[in-house]
């Protein structure tokens, strides 16, 4: 599977409540019903090590005790056509879906060593209720 | 609601509490209000990897931007209570800004100027200024600054001629 | 007027309720109200058929019995500089509205052939009431 | 600082309610709790007047009046490798944020020229309370 | 709630009244709707700045566009009660449509045709249309017409000499 961002919850603008609660990557679902679930990933480069990417991707992806296989739940995947010396793509996704209590969502990325995790406003994630 | 009373100096009008309170001082923040003028507001440090530049009262401290060391960048300043972490460029490298604050820039390699006199050493925010003459011992190749030594008879053209003369034929005067 | 867009409304990650229906082509309101009202389609080319395009536009509008035009909402309109071999650019809409009760909601594209249709997390269209 | 968007708050779309305000270019917060709030910004060029920019920035700040420095909330930066004869780039963030009332929030652009104004559904701007 | 009834024509069902109501002309909105069909809607006009192009029943208008006077387009004609603006280029520009519907354009500098004849001018939705000949006493020089008197003897190539002949020989009949 696509690699899985690490989220801080605390810290600064962060924060969880209503037991909508941040454990091991993932946000928990805490009761049943239908969340608007959104994330902004901005993608940097270019990053000497990795190779030149022709594309990024951010994926939101659903995890369930009951079932094998993560579900992909909002994919946001855009080419580049950006020059060398350096590019910014933001990346937002948002939709409504139904959840289960217990459910955990997650963000998956093309490539971890393209992430900007320098400043806490521009790669986000989040979710509540309606 | 009650009417917002305009605060003393270094006090804030605190909606929950009704009132104004003292501010907290730089790096901590307000974790529970005062409940009357006279007793403080109860506020706390920082906790690790947040802070605050001004006296506030505010829930909670701002969170540390990080340096982008996969983008060469390395830290000029840590972290503390009161104030964020300032990033520069690694070694060898100077900042290429994106915008006029230069709120987020690259980290690019300086120019060696091998061949050339440095007129001006590469630094935080400039690359390094070559001089636009070859050193001595050097020829002009196209843009570049060739050592003679390494121009064998039939690669020395009229260019290397003139600046390293016949190899073997020290201070000949050549300009 | 521009092409609009088809939904599947029931198979997979897809769902409506609260009366909130969907039929030709547009989500139907079942009450008056202020609703936060949502869609990304991502486009992909080139497709052969289709002349290299220099822009896609994606935008959400609304249709009223009582109102001959529709008028337009939200729009997302972005030029391409991509490279011929093939790109991806997804187009993320969202914002309040105020609604009437029988307010049908569409999603206009600027070139059908260039929506991609294939995943279900890649392009998706919804609303909810405030 | 960067340039301070103004906006339209009464005619076509644009509208507030549950005193939830707009005065001196910012929508002012009249009750504490967690809002989510938006906002796009088509931005567009070339304009003759302004150098060839490298990049465009959209961020929503918060100012407090118990605080002198203005806080970044959410930040859209994209590099452009757009080509001459004109090009387009809208940027759409949104995610939930705690404030207090009060609080005033703003939209700062990196140039104020290259954010296209003639339609009210290419850039708008706006919060909800949970 | 009360079944919809089809409303007859120049009337529209409003929901909160529970019956149809006469639409508003072209350039007002719906302010008030009418408690019974045959009292009359309340309808002010379009506040300035917005517009109805149709009868309604609807609550408020729509708002203008704007020309986008940074991108070098021009007023053709201004938004009224019942008409959205109309944006052309300005004098010496064109449009360059960004989509089939040419609903968003750019205005592009019409071509000069120095020193070619003008097939056809340029006008709001197409550039000129120049000769691909140059114009008597003009020489080809690569895709540019080059004026004959500004050849000197030395840059006057096999094109220029057939065209301007010797500078002095008017009339020569050389093609």
């Amino acid at each position: 599977h696509l690699p899985i961002l690490q989220w801080e919850d605390k810290r600064g603008l962060a924060f969880t409540k209503n037991n909508l609660s941040y454990s091991s990557n993932a946000l928990v679902i805490p009761v049943s019903g239908d969340y608007y679930v959104y994330a902004q990933v901005t993608f940097r480069g270019p990053v000497e090590s990795s190779h030149k990417p022709s594309s990024v991707t951010e994926i939101i992806t659903k995890v369930t005790d009951s079932y094998p296989e993560p579900t992909q739940l909002l994919t946001g995947t855009k080419t580049l056509s950006e020059n060398a010396n350096g590019w910014f793509q933001p990346i937002y996704l948002g939709a409504v879906v139904s959840l289960e209590v217990g459910d955990k969502l997650m963000v998956n990325v093309s490539d971890i060593k393209l992430v900007d995790y320098t400043k806490e406003h521009k790669t986000f994630f989040g979710a509540f209720l309606l | 609601h009650a009417t917002r009373l305009p605060c003393p100096a270094g006090m804030n009008w605190i909606e929950t509490a009704h009132q104004c309170c003292p501010q907290c001082p730089a790096g901590t923040f307000l974790s529970k209000p005062c409940t009357s003028p006279e007793n403080g507001s109860v506020c706390l440090p920082c906790p690790a990897g947040t802070f605050r530049t001004q006296p506030n009262t505010l829930r909670e401290c701002q969170a540390c931007y990080e340096c982008d060391r996969q983008a060469f960048q390395r830290v000029l300043s840590n972290c503390s209570a009161t104030s964020n972490v300032a990033c520069g460029c690694e070694p060898g490298r100077f900042r290429v800004c994106f915008d006029k604050q230069c709120s987020e820039f690259s980290c690019q390699k300086c120019q060696p100027c091998t061949g050339r006199l440095i007129q001006r050493p590469c630094s935080e925010t400039q690359d390094t200024l070559c001089d636009s003459s070859c050193k001595p011992d050097f020829y002009r190749e196209g843009d570049e600054c060739r050592p003679c030594h390494t121009s064998t008879l039939d690669t020395c053209g009229k260019e290397c001629q003139q600046v390293c003369g016949s190899n073997n034929d020290q201070g000949s005067g050549l300009e």
